[in-house]
């Protein structure tokens, strides 16, 4: 198990004020975390509390109003940085942001041909090699309309993978799948994770799904959102099916919801009757 | 348990004030929030160049007409058009061109509703239906209908006839389609939930097809006051007669340049008020889509 | 026989298999029906749109018969546009509507791709020509006519600058459409993954919007047609529009519509040109008809 | 089971629905069911679990009456299903409210067109019923002003105002985030217990079924077959603490037990078919 040295992001009271129309409104307000190289961090929160809003500032998308982002000892992000998205945090997309124009061999071994990192050759290669340990053998020249979602989802991991990133960084990617093609998905990241030792960071509505594959789950709450709670998930790895029918994991299941379930429905309730305003 | 750790300041969190933390951020009073959205609204950057652009439209436009480079020589200046203007539309003159031409088109398009939209309706409904007429409309549709206009003038004894026929006919190929288009796309969920709840065929058309396929008539029926325009322009330029058309043309004939730009605008202008009737209609008709 | 477990088990794997077999045969018969069903439903409809088409003929000439006496018949039609079709000076006018069409079509398409790419790709470009385009885009393209005849003095060149209007519009705009309708995560991905504005620009960006792109490109060769025509009708001399109207004049009515024809079979021909084009270029769409 | 009698809220017996041995299929080589067997007795809560694509939604259309078996037959209370009816009601995957009308609208659209008298005891019943899923206030509102969760309770509502033997939900919760449809799972208990509605509850979420249903039914992939029969026997009212229950796990490691194999096999389907097309071409 190859554990990276690097990878470790810090952010220090990083703030967002949305503004678009001269009205202000507070995405995410002062939020401090550390993600250590090699660690899986998932973030859990209902729907529009700002999750998507912090990774996308990690990944170069925003630019916070106050506070910083360091990635291994660099500033990546502050009010005064110009934003910088590239190759080493590569996001994987809520909705799937495959080319749907280009197959999937071409998806992948576009990032290296694009940095100049690999010849046309090397990339087609690798990509190849890469797809075929992610069992995709045999699809690489279909269009990704062409496949079925979970496979879409695999096919934008390992895109994300080839460059070789620091950091992975997971937007909700399993939202949109079923519940069993996202069984089989959790157990390929994990797989992954294990192989690869990347540092993840994990966006989700799910906080089942986040104890059973972070080592630390950060809760968020609604509008302006703001890190509640941290859970440290202690479960030994590797970890599959049967990790969620062990005592520990029912434990930390069972608190973890007790705790957030209340709190989460009051947001619910508040949330359903302004959007039916 | 140390498996959930509290922090202990966060923990009460809904007495601290996050707010106040973050510098560039302050509470507004609705009147504040009000006020900022609509001046930001009006005097932003983009709304600026918006503006500019016209102007610079404007002055390349009198720059190369009053330095008359090459191919403009004849083309009238913006003070000249601007003249021309004030003493023309205040004129009996312009207004029955208006008249006549709105009249055209209000008559060709209100025909072509009440025959296209029913026959939409049905070929979406009854398949034999659609079978039957579909065939020959299609290979009818590539026709232009402009090249219509020496047949029309070939039928009908009239040339009012045949340029209210020809409106008519403009309008009357995006409307069917779009309701018959409009029809198809009525989800069949709709009607599956409908038929279990029992509802008769009666039930079926006026609450699921007919509200179903409002938005896709309204559509056509936009694409069709456009055609309108267009086929009522080029019938008066060719068959003559009074109209907004035939004035833009004669003014070229009598080497009033000014007055075609005029007349361009003229029609340009009525064409946008008249979609936007259609517009205004249609958000009256779908109380259900104007309100996001 | 009835002894060892492999025994019992080969047994009921061979009833399993027979009643799967007899199953299978039941079904197939079911399967047969149905797509006689289909192919009989087929039939049935192609007959009905014949029907509709004779229907249509029949109209035609009860109407040319009666009400409307100058209407030639469609036989008159037909035998009249034979002569004509096999008359080369019938051909020159057909030369003269392509010629325009595809110059004006093409000068349209060549700038108006670009412009509305930039259009959607740029704030600044986009709001400095904007409000240029709302102004022109309600006038219709007819009504361009007469002031393109006094822009240009060649004949030639303002009706070719009519054409030119007429698709101009309709393309550009729905280049800038389509690059407005691409997915904000293609380009964030773009970035993450390292492209350079550039290759943004032409891998996501020009591909993205391309099946907008097709999309105007049809409705201008569309529009440049009805224009061509229009401008002929009024100004022209040659081409199919010039014929019609020379004939209308002339009193040669089954010509009139032979014109018609004419530029309906040309104009289908070119948007299936296009269409061919378009159905290469966007390969990777036709799963969803697949 | 619970068999409540003759309900004030629905006013009705629930019904019984058995399907025995169903075929069906999109054309050669495209079978969506195989020897589909399975009864939903009288006021139980039933659920269908499989992967997607599997044909659930076939079953669904079939026992509607959208569509007929090639082979087998839908018996509703032991009559053969003959077309769509009010007896048997539908909630769509997505919502199925008609967006051209209000809440209220949707609401009484089955009684208007059967021609019942709206005033009186189904007004009643409508009042009762939005608000036990606590829609009153939203009455006049179209369903494009309504959040996603309370979209689904409408459609709840308006399929329970038919009184329907048996209620038929295609999946009704998907789409929704993960809270959502917590919250929606809960609502959906609670109407259950109140009304003893027959249910058949489509989903492909296991915790989903295990939570709120008395029996389970698990499908292979396609073509399919019911693999597995699971019966629940978890207590009912149920609650948000039986979430957590030892009772609970148990039933979702069997349920993983069984599941994963079929989902592990569906998703590499498609690469099989792939490859038995190359042999077939070469």
């Amino acid at each position: 198990m190859a554990k990276a040295k690097e990878g470790n992001v810090i952010a220090k009271h990083v703030s967002l004020v949305y503004d678009p129309l001269g009205v202000n409104v507070l995405a995410v307000a002062d939020c401090s975390f550390e993600i250590e190289a090699g660690a899986f961090m998932a973030i859990v929160g209902p729907s529009g509390c700002g999750k998507t809003t912090l990774l996308n500032m990690i990944a170069g998308f925003d630019t916070p109003t106050e506070g910083e982002i360091w990635v291994d000892g660099t500033c990546i992000a502050s009010p005064t940085i110009r934003l910088t998205p590239g190759p080493d945090r590569v996001v994987v997309f809520q909705h799937g942001a495959l080319f749907p124009w280009r197959t999937v061999l071409e998806n992948v071994c576009w990032g290296p041909i694009m940095q100049g990192t690999m010849t046309r050759e090397e990339a087609v290669e690798k990509a190849r090699e890469v797809l075929k340990i992610s069992g995709l053998e045999g699809c690489e020249n279909e269009y990704p309309m062409n496949i079925s979602s979970g496979m879409q989802r695999r096919v934008e991991i390992v895109r994300a993978l080839v460059n070789e990133p620091k950091i992975l960084l997971l937007d909700e990617p399993f939202r949109a799948l079923d519940a069993m093609t996202k069984s089989v998905m959790h157990q390929y990241l994990l797989d992954l994770f294990d192989a690869t030792g990347k540092t993840v960071m994990f966006i989700t509505h799910d906080l089942d799904e986040a104890i059973y594959l972070a080592d630390r789950v950060f809760v968020m709450t609604t509008r302006p959102g703001r890190l509640k709670q941290m859970i440290e998930v202690d479960l030994p790895r590797p970890r599959n099916m049967k990790t969620k029918v062990t005592d520990r994991y029912i434990e930390l299941r069972n608190e973890a919801l007790n705790a957030v379930h209340e709190e989460a429905r009051k947001a619910f309730e508040r949330g359903e009757r302004e959007m039916a305003k | 348990m140390e498996a959930i750790q509290m922090n202990k300041v966060e923990k009460n969190t809904d007495q601290v004030d996050w707010a106040s933390r973050i510098d560039g951020y302050t509470e507004h009073t609705p009147f504040q929030k009000f006020w900022r959205r609509s001046m930001r609204g009006i005097f932003n950057l983009s709304n600026l160049r918006r503006i500019l652009s016209l102007v610079i439209i404007v002055v390349l436009w009198h720059v190369v007409t009053t330095l008359k480079i090459p191919p403009f020589t004849r083309v009238p200046t913006p003070y000249e058009v601007w003249v021309d203007a004030l003493s023309f539309i205040p004129t009996m003159h312009c207004f029955m061109c208006v008249i006549f031409s709105m009249g055209r088109i209000y008559l060709g398009f209100t025909i072509a509703c009440l025959i296209g939209i029913p026959l939409g309706l049905m070929m979406g409904w009854n398949r034999v239906v659609k079978n039957f007429v579909f065939p020959t409309f299609e290979s009818l549709r590539p026709i232009p209908v402009i090249s219509w206009i020496p047949l029309s003038v070939i039928m009908f004894p009239l040339t009012e006839h045949s340029i209210v026929f020809l409106v008519f006919l403009g309008a009357f190929y995006p409307i069917v389609l779009n309701t018959l288009l409009g029809v198809e796309s009525v989800r069949a969920d709709y009607i599956q939930g409908a038929l279990s709840l029992g509802s008769k065929p009666r039930h079926i058309f006026f609450d699921l097809i007919l509200p179903g396929a409002l938005p896709s008539i309204f559509t056509g029926m936009t694409v069709g006051m456009g055609l309108a325009w267009v086929m009522v322009v080029a019938a008066e330029m060719v068959a003559g007669g009074y109209g907004l058309g035939y004035m833009t043309w004669e003014s070229y004939i009598l080497i009033a340049y000014p007055r075609i730009i005029l007349g361009m605008f003229t029609i340009g202008a009525c064409g946008y008020f008249s979609s936007a009737v259609i517009r205004h209609l249609g958000n009256k008709a779908m109380p259900w889509r104007s309100l996001f | 026989m009835a002894g060892s477990p492999q025994d019992r088990e080969s047994k009921e794997n061979f009833i399993i298999d027979h009643m799967r077999q007899s199953v299978k045969e039941e079904y197939e018969k079911v399967y047969w029906r149905r797509t006689q069903e289909q192919k009989k439903l087929k039939k049935k409809q192609a007959v009905t749109g014949i029907l509709g088409g004779i229907t249509f003929v029949v109209v035609w000439h009860v109407l040319s018969q009666t009400i409307i006496d100058k209407l030639p018949s469609p036989w008159e039609t037909v035998t009249q546009s034979v002569k004509t079709v096999l008359d080369p000076w019938y051909y020159k006018s057909v030369y003269h509507s392509l010629y325009r069409v595809i110059v004006g079509f093409c000068t349209a398409s060549a700038l108006g791709i670009p412009l509305g790419l930039m259009m959607g790709w740029n704030r600044i470009v986009r709001d400095m020509t904007m409000p240029g385009f709302e102004l022109f885009r309600s006038v219709p393209p007819v009504a361009w006519v007469p002031l393109s005849i006094i822009i240009f003095a060649h004949m030639e060149y303002s009706m070719i600058f009519i054409t030119f209007t007429g698709a101009f519009f309709v393309v550009t705009l729905n280049a800038k459409l389509g690059a407005e309708s691409i997915d904000q995560s293609l380009f964030r991905a773009a970035w993450c993954l390292g492209g350079s504005p550039r290759q943004v620009f032409r891998h996501v960006l020009l591909p993205g919007s391309l099946p907008s792109i097709f999309m105007g490109l049809a409705l201008g060769m569309g529009i440049s047609w009805q224009t061509v025509v229009a401008a002929e009708m009024i100004a022209g001399q040659y081409g199919l529009g010039y014929l019609a109207w020379e004939s209308y004049s002339l009193i040669r009515f089954p010509e009139v519509i032979l014109a018609m024809a004419s530029i309906g079979v040309l104009g289908y021909i070119c948007s299936a040109i296009l269409r061919s084009i378009a159905g290469k270029y966007l390969a990777w769409r036709k799963v969803y008809t697949a | 089971m619970n068999s409540s009698a003759k309900n004030n809220v629905t006013g009705v017996e629930p019904g019984e629905m058995e399907m025995r041995g169903c075929y069906y299929s999109f054309g050669e080589g495209k079978e969506v069911l195989d020897n589909v067997s399975f009864k939903v007795e009288k006021g139980s809560f039933t659920c269908l679990c499989g992967p997607s694509g599997c044909g659930k939604t076939t079953i669904i259309n079939l026992l509607a009456g959208y569509t007929t078996p090639d082979m087998g037959e839908c018996l509703i209370d032991g009559v053969p299903v003959q077309g769509p009816g009010a007896d048997r009601l539908v909630v769509f995957q997505e919502t199925a409210l008609l967006p051209w009308m209000t809440l209220w609208e949707n609401t009484i659209y089955g009684p208007r067109v059967q021609g019942k008298d709206l005033t009186g005891e189904v007004a009643d019943r409508a009042e009762e019923l939005i608000n036990m899923v606590g829609l009153t206030g939203f009455e006049e509102k179209y369903p494009s002003q309504l959040s996603g969760g309370m979209q689904r309770r409408a459609e709840l509502v308006r399929a329970l105002i038919n009184q329907p033997k048996v209620l038929l939900m295609d999946e009704p919760f998907r789409g929704l985030d993960a809270m959502t449809r917590q919250i929606m799972q809960e609502y959906i208990i609670q109407l259950f217990e109140q009304t003893g509605t027959t249910i058949l509850f489509v989903t492909a979420e296991l915790e989903e079924a295990i939570f709120v249903g008395d029996v389970a039914y698990f499908l292979t992939a396609r073509p399919a077959m019911v693999k597995k029969e699971l019966v629940i026997n978890l207590p009912r009212p149920r609650k948000f603490e039986h979430f957590s229950s030892r009772e609970f796990v148990e039933l979702q490691r069997e349920a993983i037990e069984t599941v994963d194999e079929e989902a592990q096999k569906a998703f590499s389907a498609f690469l099989k078919a792939k490859e038995s097309k190359a042999k077939q071409s070469a």
